[in-house]
């Protein structure tokens, strides 16, 4: 027989007023197995609180109902004073008789008889309860950051700087991503290397960093603060250990001729590369698609001229597995570069533009590249076709973006400030050249970003032309551009040198499969979905994983840094405690009656459930049972009322409790 | 003084199986709100619309309620990604067997009500109350709650003769007479 | 049952231009599909669609119109082939809208006093002869392939667009008229003005816009090096062949400095201008000739601007 | 595209057709017995009574021989391998004669992890139908002795098996009594509705006997027979006979292949199985699902699309 003490608040006058708290107290005392009851003005003030303790004491209670207001306003409260008395905290609970009796009624008889209803239906609710204890997990405080762009760098150098390991994987042979590709950055028009590059110097100097380049996730398992990743190094055909860096390989190569990506296939470069001149690290890497040795066997002139011999043709892939606490996902974005609809992808494309087929038509990156000063033109602004200087340029934005008809209907955040930007660069440089902008809207929330825009327009004299462009087709040496002017209301056609189109951010190719890899969310676009688009939006939803940059939407340098550290804030704040404790309202499993059906691990969406097999003292496979990871669980009990045995039980909210409750009706 | 309550002749049983981060929590807003309702609701908290089997529901209507309500949180709100997903097809499958059984759906309720809406979760409540106090009491499981196996056969709303159609049966039948 | 093996067969709206100006479009589509081994049978008593004028004056009527052919056409059994751009559109637009709304469906199924046949698929004859029939299996009929011959193929704005309802190809950078072309062993030319509009609406009402939007397309076809061009619409035959002479007079040869300084130029192709005549085909007058079909039952002789020079010189006559 | 013109449409399908499919699921079953394919088969023998079938489960190639096939093989045989002779799949690989019924139950089994295809080795039956209750059992299956759930059946074919005996047949112009009775309560007014269930679930006798023949109910323990908390009243009162029912129905709605052998089992003659046909109705149309011939990831009620239908919540 249970000792339940039941402690009737009167909130001032806040219940009383509706409810003869009296009554509920006599009413509750009558209740079977209630041992004690009360009524006290202020249940939460320190005297209310003290008596609560007592009653534990004097009248030995094993379980405690404050009947006053919300639980979501003072459970914690009470449920510390019972634990202070002694009592499991999981056994005192609140009856709400004020948020939802005495508030919302003014009849006292039917505010009584509720208020008296639903303490009865807590008292069942307690009694049924079982102690529960916090669940903790260890965690291992070391890192893994996916994606060495400027998101992927911010974050890696905030945790490793204050103090934890960190694992950095990038898929390149560099680190750096799309910043070290930009020539100069709004609203400020700096460097864009200038800046970035002593970042990633910091990176590979950091006694606290492991930079892995060139090497993919395998493999993800375990959960927050526990998880072990299998990295694939893919096979680079140089030694790092021994590289020197001293490029000798690079400038024998005896082909030079393969576009080279860092310069959107603008420049050139050898078989055997560094992406670029500043790259991290420099250690080379052999593209074995396009290298003699691998294609015939017949070279080897690397390996010849490479004085420590780092050269190795028979490397292969290699896997490590790093334990780490918790996941930063930094992939970032790529340009949407199709001319025609891939097959599969719900995204039309633009031939209409002639993309892919007009060599002097470019998207933002490449002219990016024609700017920078490291790029294919040394800076000045060639058009590729025939390397002329382009005296009529048409800068084009929103092409994939905000086009729900082509299959995106987002906003790609950066292209209207860096449109603005590339006619600047290009007005600096070809100083009687016309830059001409079709755009939809100019959108430049941020601090600086409207100034900057209307330097463009009002002091570098870009011609902005609201409106959108049908078609473009080569004339001579010219593209015919045919648009609109919506705000004249009249067809437009300019005949352009060069056309540069903004095109839409994407998500990296395989974001998915990381995705898939990693067991987080992802949208129809494949941007990682965040926890809560206001209140979290750098957690994944799966515990341990945050997210940072444009993986998870169309960002600018600022917000992306921004978000970095947010999510290395995060991260240290999960390293802050040795052990992870978490609330114990988490579903178990009973294993003498599971079938293993596994309908809830269909249906949990934490991934928290798993198959274990439960093997008799011979070895010998006696089932399989479902097993709740209760690091992983978030306790919303979909998979309690979907098994059909109830054989997995969600820890606070029974069959038993809630049924005894139905009962106490 | 507190305002003339209405006296009616009867007064309907209804509980609400409701999430905790939405609707209880919308519920709370009523509250801090002084909205008004009628105070026949009896709120049962769950973590999430995802927890509800459809046999509380069911045995909610065997102790006595005479409507019930299930709420939670609106689709893409779950505070569990997906509890509310997988409950609102749960929910739309037991209907369509309790409809089929005869039940009338008028005295189930289902809504999603936000923490942000404590006048939603009055006029929902209020609703219900009155619908199914026009309705009047829910005779069919009480009815149920009291009958004996046999007492169907004893009634003289049923032909003998079709329900026991087979000799064992009713020969079972007449010897417990 | 193996779709190969059946014959396929078609119910088939001819539409009022094929029965008139575009009589050449109708007797060559007929031939084609009879050289083709495809079915093809006339839907009793079918009637105007409505296009041009009807959607533009009366929604309802010209709903009505294509929902009355439609379920006409429910009786012949067999999807429906459209050989008119206009046609077709307005058929396809017409199940689009009524499957979209209701309470139109409703009105229109007053109207003509029966249900809609919203689901009875509607296919153009491109469709049909680069899908259903198949590209494989039309390249191996060919009989004569239209070897040399530099086709423009020109869409139009109706055979795509508006992107929803012809579910056609790409609606703003197609391929099926170049993929059909080169099946026939003909070479299409790339070109810029295959999606622009003729202006067939004007046809009648403002002469001259049509006068200056098919010139446009005429001379960039022509700039393309293009022998010919192929449409798939009456309506775009009309204005691209009949009013051929018309726009020359008014025009005259394009403006030489235009192109003047590419001329020969390997980086960006094209040709002198000139003002050579431009034969105007229908898709089926080619695909009928390159199946080896007698050019003297397609219609060759009733079009303005002659083709027979044209292909006496390719020798496919 | 047409399935109609493929199959043979006759008035009564005669003892010779089952006599065929006899000699074949023999042969077959004598086969991956000698060559240890099998350690078991699981199917019909002879019964005692003649125009009687039993189920069985043959080791042996005599045993094989007399294995058969007729319009009394009723039973569902998946139910064997859940159930009570569950520790046979422990032996190894298992042979199983399957009606397409029943392999629509193999395949929900399969889908819920309860069975792996690679264990069975399934000898299909291209059914035509089995015999009612209460039928004059000819050996001829006719319009008048075919059981209910055949008369609407439509997986006939038993696709996915490792071989199929039988050609395509079927009785030609069978009334769907089934939907016509589902359709003659769903037109009633709800409190006939509810006297119709109340009056045919208050006979119940919670015999059990429909539970311990579905496939489905595999688990170790059922949660009407828990007490702590009782969510389902056992005894046999109208109360927990009505939760019993409808928690039956519940469970079985996206799961259930419709072999009704819960309807030919109950004594008391209640008609379950339009409960489940209701619900697979319903999961049908609002989710477009169907309980098929292979397994799927995940049934109807442990999945949802974020645009699924919630016209009924407020």
């Amino acid at each position: 027989m249970s000792r339940i003490g039941v402690f009737v608040c009167h909130c001032g006058e806040n219940i009383s007023r509706t409810v003869d708290v009296e009554q509920v107290a006599k009413a509750a005392g009558e209740i079977p197995g209630v041992a004690y009851s009360c009524d006290y003005k202020y249940m939460c003030s320190d005297p209310g609180q003290t008596l609560l303790k007592k009653a534990v004491a004097e009248h030995k209670l094993d379980g405690v109902l404050v009947a006053a207001c919300s639980p979501r306003m003072h459970e914690k409260t009470f449920r510390k004073a019972a634990e202070a008395a002694g009592l499991n905290p999981y056994l005192c609970e609140m009856a709400n008789i004020r948020e939802h009796c005495s508030w919302v009624h003014e009849d006292r008889d039917m505010a009584t008889a509720k208020a008296k209803d639903i303490v009865k239906l807590m008292v069942e609710r307690v009694r049924k309860g079982k102690s529960l204890a916090p669940i903790t997990v260890p965690v291992t405080k070391r890192a893994l950051v996916i994606g060495g762009g400027i998101a992927g760098i911010q974050a890696a150098l905030d945790v490793a700087d204050a103090g934890h390991h960190v694992i950095m994987v990038e898929r390149d042979p560099s680190i750096g991503g799309h910043m070290a590709q930009l020539s100069e950055t709004f609203p400020t028009l700096d460097c864009s290397q200038c800046i970035m590059t002593p970042k990633m110097v910091d990176v590979a100097n950091h006694p606290n960093i492991t930079l892995y380049t060139y090497s993919e996730i395998e493999k993800v398992e375990g959960y927050i603060g526990n998880f072990q990743v299998t990295v694939k190094h893919k096979a680079r055909s140089v030694d790092e250990s021994k590289c020197t860096g001293c490029g000798v390989c690079m400038t024998k190569c005896p082909k030079k001729k393969i576009p080279n990506e860092f310069d959107q296939g603008h420049g050139m470069r050898p078989a055997i590369y560094v992406p670029f001149p500043q790259a991290v690290p420099n250690t080379p890497v052999i593209d074995r698609e396009n290298c003699t040795m691998f294609q015939s066997g017949k070279c080897g002139v690397c390996a010849k001229v490479c004085g420590p011999g780092a050269v190795d043709y028979e490397q292969k892939d290699t896997f490590t597995v790093e334990d780490v606490g918790a996941i930063v996902v930094a992939t970032g974005f790529k340009l949407y570069t199709i001319d025609r609809k891939p097959e599969g992808s719900p995204i039309q494309g633009y031939g209409e533009f002639g993309y892919g087929t007009i060599p002097d038509i470019i998207d933002g990156m490449t002219f990016e590249r024609l700017a920078s000063a490291s790029g294919p033109t040394g800076g000045k602004i060639l058009r590729p076709s025939d390397g002329k200087e382009p005296k009529q340029v048409v800068f084009i934005q929103c092409v994939g973006s905000r086009a729900r008809e082509k299959g995106i209907s987002y906003c790609s955040k950066v292209c209207c400030m860096y449109t603005a930007k590339h006619t600047m660069l290009y007005h600096h440089k070809v100083h009687d050249g016309q830059a001409y902008v079709f755009f939809m809207d100019a959108r430049t929330p941020g601090k600086g970003y409207d100034e900057f825009w209307r330097r463009a327009v009002e002091e570098e004299e870009a011609v902005y032309i609201r409106g959108m462009v049908s078609r473009m087709y080569q004339r001579g040496d010219k593209i015919v551009v045919m648009g609109s002017d919506i705000q004249v209301g009249t067809q437009v056609e300019i005949e352009a040198d060069l056309v540069v189109l903004a095109t839409a951010v994407q998500p990296q190719d395989g974001a998915d499969l990381l995705a898939q890899k990693l067991g987080i969310s992802y949208d129809k676009y494949n941007f990682y979905s965040e926890a809560h688009a206001k209140l979290k939006p750098v957690e994944c939803a799966t515990a341990g994983i945050y997210l940072a940059g444009a993986c998870q939407g169309p960002k600018d340098i600022p917000d992306t840094v921004s978000q970095a550290s947010a999510a290395a804030a995060k991260v240290m704040t999960l390293f802050a405690k040795d052990k992870l404790e978490r609330d114990p309202v988490v579903a178990k499993v009973n294993e003498k009656y599971c079938v293993g059906c596994f309908a809830c691990k269909k249906v949990c969406a934490y991934g928290a459930i798993e198959e274990k097999e439960i093997r008799d003292r011979q070895g010998n496979l006696v089932k399989k049972v479902a097993y709740v990871n209760p690091g992983v669980c978030g306790g919303c009990g979909t998979c309690q009322a979907t098994c059909p045995s109830k054989s997995i039980e969600l820890d606070g909210y029974t069959d038993e409790q809630i049924m005894a409750m139905i009962e106490a009706l | 003084m507190h305002a003339e309550h209405i006296k009616h002749d009867f007064e309907p049983k209804i509980v609400a199986f409701v999430c905790t981060w939405c609707t209880y929590a919308g519920a709370d807003l009523a509250g801090t709100s002084r909205m008004q309702y009628p105070s026949n609701v009896r709120v049962l908290k769950f973590p999430c619309t995802g927890r509800i089997d459809p046999v509380f529901i069911l045995r909610a209507f065997q102790k006595g309620a005479d409507g019930v309500l299930v709420s939670g949180c609106h689709p893409g709100d779950c505070h569990y990604m997906a509890g509310n997903f997988h409950a609102r097809r749960r929910f739309a499958a037991f209907r369509a067997l309790l409809s089929f059984v005869g039940v009338d759906l008028n005295r189930l309720q289902f809504s999603w009500v936000s923490a942000a809406e404590g006048g939603k979760w009055v006029d929902v409540v209020t609703e219900l109350t009155e619908r199914v106090r026009t309705m009047g009491p829910m005779p069919e499981f009480k009815e149920l709650e009291h009958e004996e196996q046999w007492s169907t056969f004893a009634g003289a709303s049923v032909d003998k003769s079709t329900v026991l159609n087979s000799p064992e049966l009713k020969e079972a039948y007449d010897s417990i007479g | 049952m193996t779709p190969g093996k059946k014959r396929l067969s078609y119910s088939y709206y001819p539409g009022c231009s094929l029965h008139a100006s575009g009589r050449e479009y109708d007797i060559s589509t007929r031939a084609l599909f009879k050289a083709l081994n495809v079915g093809l049978k006339e839907v009793p008593d079918w009637f105007c669609c409505g296009a041009t004028p009807a959607h533009n004056v009366d929604e309802l009527l010209s709903l009505s119109l294509c929902a009355k052919n439609l379920s006409l056409a429910e009786e012949v059994e067999g999807d429906l082939a459209v050989a008119c751009a206009a046609c077709f559109s307005r058929l396809k637009t017409t199940q689009h809208h009524l499957k979209e709304d209701d309470s139109k469906r409703k009105q229109v199924e007053v109207a003509i006093d029966g249900p809609a046949a919203l689901n009875k698929p509607v296919k153009h004859i491109l469709e049909i002869l680069a899908r259903e029939y198949g590209l494989a299996k039309l390249e191996e009929s060919v009989k004569k392939p239209l070897l040399g011959l530099k086709v423009a193929a020109y869409y139009g704005c109706l055979l795509t667009r508006p992107p929803e309802v012809p579910e056609l190809d790409d609606c703003e950078d197609p391929s099926i008229m170049e993929d059909l072309l080169r099946a026939l062993g003909a070479e299409p030319v790339k070109w810029s003005h295959r999606m622009e509009c003729c202006g067939a609406n004007f046809t009648l009402s403002r002469p001259g816009v049509v006068l200056k939007l098919s010139n446009a397309i005429l001379e960039s076809a022509r700039f393309a090096g293009a022998d010919c061009i192929m449409v798939a619409c009456p309506l775009c035959h009309g204005n691209l062949d009949i009013r051929q002479k018309e726009i020359k007079d008014a025009y005259g040869a394009p403006d030489s400095t235009l192109f003047g300084n590419i001329f020969g130029s390997e980086l960006h192709g094209g040709s002198a201008p000139d003002q050579r005549d431009l034969p105007i085909f229908y898709v089926t007058q080619l695909a009928a000739l390159a199946m080896g079909v007698a050019s003297g039952s397609l219609g060759f002789e009733s079009v303005i601007t002659d083709p027979k020079p044209l292909l006496r010189d390719k020798q496919l006559l | 595209m047409n399935a109609k013109a493929n199959k043979n449409q006759v008035t009564s399908i005669e003892p010779a057709y089952y006599q065929a499919i006899t000699e074949a699921i023999r042969k077959e079953a004598v086969q991956i017995l000698k060559d240890e394919t099998v350690v078991g088969v699981v199917g019909y023998l002879p019964g005692r009574r003649k125009g009687t079938a039993s189920p069985a489960l043959v080791t042996t190639v005599e045993e094989a021989e007399k294995l058969i096939f007729s319009p009394a093989c009723v039973n569902n045989l998946s139910v064997y391998l859940t159930k009570a002779k569950k520790g046979v799949l422990k032996q190894g690989k298992v042979g199983i004669v399957a009606k397409g019924c029943d392999m629509r139950a193999l395949a929900g089994l399969m889908t819920e992890s309860q069975l792996q295809r690679e264990d069975l080795f399934i000898i299909g039956v291209v059914c035509p139908g089995v015999y009612g209750f209460g039928v004059e059992r000819t050996g001829t299956l006719t319009e008048a002795n075919i059981a209910r759930k055949c008369r609407e059946c439509t997986v006939h074919m038993p696709e996915g098996s490792d071989v199929a005996a039988g050609t395509h047949t079927e009785l030609a112009d069978l009334t769907p009594e089934e939907a016509e009775e589902m359709a003659r309560i769903e037109a009633m007014p709800q409190a006939e509705r509810w006297a119709f269930w109340k009056e045919h679930f208050s006979r119940c006798i919670r015999c059990m006997a429909c539970r311990q023949v579905c496939p489905f109910c595999y688990c170790e323990q059922c949660l009407c027979d828990k007490n702590r908390p009782q969510a389902v009243e056992s005894s046999p009162r109208p109360a927990g006979n009505m939760a019993w029912h409808l928690v039956r129905a519940m469970h079985l709605a996206g799961r259930c292949g419709g072999c009704a052998e819960c309807e030919r089992v109950c004594p008391m003659d209640i008609p379950l199985n339009l409960l489940n046909r209701r619900m697979a109705q319903e999961l049908k149309e609002l989710y477009d699902f169907e309980a098929g011939l292979t397994p799927v990831e995940k049934g109807p009620l442990n999945e949802y699309k974020e645009n699924d239908d919630q016209s009924f919540i407020k």
